[in-house]
């Protein structure tokens, strides 16, 4: 239990619309690709974690060693929300910290299709001949856009306005400030699924989605897959120097979900579980965020970008607005926030995402960023939400020279 | 905890925590230890663990605590419109629209005082209508 | 890494058919019971794992916690096909193996509705209008009934006569009378779906549904839940005598995936990742299966059971058929196995499965089986597969007195 | 490792590893390094993790290994029909129907021998016939 776990190989498909593609192939490439970068093979790996949510039901890791090596392993296919492919790397550090495997691969792909924003659940209301009441709530029809709305567009704006309620110096122009940010900074990303900026005017005046947040301030859809090879400290230093060199290791690895909140019962609560992940992530790492050179978020949302920022202790308390309108979360800035483009531009497919700002932080800590690199990066921060909730936070740290 | 069908002649609460009649109002299920409400069918209270409750009837007045203005929904709803959390005076808070009010920032704003009224949101192959809320400016 | 882990307490449901229960109803029932059973709350887990199928995607754990107690722990939703609910045990075991937790909950529950044998995945071929080849095989319309069944009933009757052409002494009559122990077994058993016996000859000469299983040979589909509550070593010491008295040691929890195969390209091979499993199983335990006192193992079709008995080393290697004809696997036999009326007569709602044979074991270890108690049992082993393929077992152990 | 559509005229075949022609037979994809054989399309090979392929076509007489008789199947198709494991002579295993055999257990027997053949197995709207495959006895 003493151990260390480190990031061996890492690896992320652009993410893209991939018409001709499987959820299976696109784990298939960046598992490969990860096993390369790691200079190790299917048959070094003794466990793997997969994680997927629209096809979960299916059980992917197995389909995926068919695939790539089925050696026997054992395999965990996990499944939480917008989490969901941090929670796969959790199961190989687990298995690694429990001693039940030195060498393990965790993988996050999703293949969305033709979903659009609102999701699969952005159905219409369904009316029945004769109303019964049914479910938790005796609904007698779909409430949807009658009771309000429990969309993801609708449900972060509102998570946003909220903060806004709490805290003076929070409004439109702030959560567009972040959108500006994190499109500017995904031209420098060739994995990012767009890679195109907008002007600060060009993100107020684009199409309202849900006020506050108009189009470039929410998430595309779109495909892709990403995957990181985890080893421990003892199998590490059996490996060659070069590997060695590469690999960054995991100061900490935690995973929350929702303490009861009140008002959560109505409106997901994205904050307590974040600051709580954040408060455990900085005592097992030792360090405090004025140590973090970069941070990858989860800016589903602009919105939610922002109320993360407070969560995560990257400003003062009640401060967000004032880090947005000083350039702190810049690349140039204090703390760069989303250097990838964040989901608002790298893209967001679902079950990827978790395992993709792994990649990330492990590729900038090796320098081995390309041109949006951040110049000495040493100690970064992976941070996904999923709501339901979870809360995964990684923190990495560059191996000493 | 099974909902109890409170049918009007031929109106019908969209959600069982909608009391019609000459007061409409909100009920909540009430923990017995911790007094945490909550609106949906329970097992236990997610904050303490008990497992017996009470019932609680809600005011009908409160705040904006947050909102969106929808812009882009589900298919089959009109759009714009707002939607809400309302913390109710005295205790709860609940998602639902915000009407009789211009769907725009300048209109809508943090903190209004705001009152439930119920509409008709469909009727059925019977005639019964089904009878939802939502909240608008107060005084 | 050194510590043993232990069930502390353990529910499940009735299985049958609860059309006014939601899948989270069924969690919370036996969540709430193992709990109370093992003298514990939600304030006490550090950990939960979730294990459900049809509904994975909504990644249930958190919506559980919704209603039983949030406190903020992490929660792991896992999908193995019918090994899920073993899944969602071994990442408890893990988080308190790896030092994060010292007790943790772990649910398996399943809400089927309305689905059939077939399962959800039992449509019929849809056929397009303009044929084109999609998909990793290229097909233009589909394959089911054409090119052979991949159907749950066709594949273990396929899997059963397989090891019928393997070893002789091994044909319908051996497999009929796996169904008719296993339908006894469970009149004794109150929370077995059903409790009918049928004789030998009514079991052959019921309906066929894909030879050599007829329907009382084939598992029913049901609802329900079970729950199990794990805790370190080193907790337990702290815990009343009567809770140290009924808790159950884990002498091996283990989780395979299928090896490469040849054939398995197109029939799965449920055999290799068993033997697999097991061989590591009694290692880990320092056992053999002749020191078992109880084996409930994965009679999704009365082929399976068969093939198991070899495959776990309950007979001697090509000698299932013998087994079964002696006796060897009755409750007053050599080796009981699915006193509980197994999956063929106790149920089989999918993500339950896994830890509702981990509940079989823990009662009858501690004596509180009621009638169907197999007198003195010391040691016992849960054992599933999921096709995918998933194998799961595990070996408990009653406490020293 | 897409699949190439062969279309003879106005026949598809139902799945790409079956070739038609004169002499219909089944193509597998074979590793370079292991030999290993396939008929899905492939990222690596599930058994030494090469990642490079060729093509190899397979015998289309073999013996039963396995079988099930359906009587209970999935909408739309017919029953009794029987399903079976073919182990091919030289390599390569299938899973195919077993066709012109009474379906009942006294004519279908492990390890029988048994042949490839074709037959249509639907039309689409432009007349374009889907040939499948099964396995028939041969003496
Ligand atoms: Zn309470
Ligand atoms: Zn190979």
């Amino acid at each position: 239990m003493a151990e260390s776990v480190w990031v061996l190989g890492a690896s992320m498909t652009k993410i893209a619309r991939y018409p001709d593609k499987d959820v299976i192939d696109l784990a298939s490439e960046a598992a490969l690709n990860a096993l390369d970068d790691g200079g190790v093979a299917m048959r070094d790996m003794q466990v793997m974690g997969m994680g997927n949510m629209f096809q979960a039901m299916a059980g992917l890791g197995q389909s995926v060693q068919q695939q790539i090596g089925q050696t026997g392993i054992p395999v965990y296919n996990v499944v939480s929300a917008c989490a969901t492919g941090a929670v796969a790397v959790r199961t190989v550090f687990l298995s690694i910290m429990a001693g039940e495997a030195d060498m393990g691969i965790a993988i996050g792909a999703e293949q969305m299709g033709k979903m659009g924003l609102l999701g699969p659940g952005g159905s219409a209301k369904s009316e029945k001949n004769v109303y019964e009441p049914s479910g938790r709530y005796g609904s007698v029809i779909g409430a949807e856009g009658i009771l309000g709305t429990t969309l993801m567009p609708g449900v972060f704006a509102q998570a946003g306005m909220e903060y806004a309620y709490e805290h003076d110096g929070v409004g439109f122009d702030q959560f567009a400030k972040v959108a500006e940010k994190n499109h500017a900074h995904s031209v420098l990303n060739p994995l990012a699924q767009y890679q195109k900026a907008f002007s600060f005017e060009e993100i107020k005046e684009a199409r309202m989605i849900a006020y506050p947040n108009t189009l470039p301030m929410c998430c595309p859809s779109g495909d892709g897959a990403a995957a990181v090879v985890l080893v421990s400290d003892s199998k590490l230093k059996t490996l060659s120097k070069e590997q060695q060199r590469r690999a960054v290791k995991i100061g900490a690895s935690v995973l929350t979900s929702d303490p009861y909140a009140e008002r959560a019962q109505v409106q997901p609560d994205v904050n307590t579980l974040t600051r709580n992940a954040a408060k455990i992530a900085y005592e097992k790492a030792g360090i405090g965020p004025d140590e973090l050179d970069l941070v990858e978020l989860h800016d589903c949302f602009a919105t939610a970008e922002l109320l993360h920022y407070d969560n995560l202790g990257l400003c003062e308390p009640g401060g967000a607005g004032a880090f947005i309108d000083s350039g702190a979360p810049w690349r140039d800035g204090k703390t760069p926030v989303n250097v990838s483009g964040g989901l608002l531009s790298k893209g967001h497919p679902i079950g990827m995402t978790g395992a993709a700002g792994v990649f990330e932080i492990t590729t900038q800590l090796r320098g081995e960023a390309g041109d949006r690199q951040i110049e000495g990066a040493k100690v970064g921060m992976a941070h996904v939400i999923g709501l339901g909730s979870s809360c995964a936070i990684h923190i990495l740290e560059k191996a000493a020279a | 905890m099974t909902g109890i069908v409170r049918r009007m002649g031929k109106q019908i609460p969209i959600v069982d925590y909608l009391v019609l009649g000459d007061a409409p109002h909100l009920t909540a299920h009430e923990c017995k230890e911790c007094k945490a409400l909550y609106f949906d069918r329970r097992n236990a209270c997610a904050q303490c663990g008990a497992r017996t409750f009470g019932s609680r009837d809600l005011a009908t007045s409160g705040v904006v605590r947050s909102f969106s203005i929808i812009h882009q929904a589900a298919p089959g709803v009109p759009v714009p419109y707002v939607s809400s959390i309302v913390d109710l005076d005295g205790g709860g808070s609940v998602k639902a629209n915000l009407t009789k009010v211009e769907p725009d920032p300048e209109h809508v704003t943090l903190g209004m005082k705001v009152g439930l009224a119920t509409f008709v949101a469909g009727t059925d192959d019977d005639g019964t209508e089904a009878i939802a809320f939502a909240f608008e400016p107060v005084a």
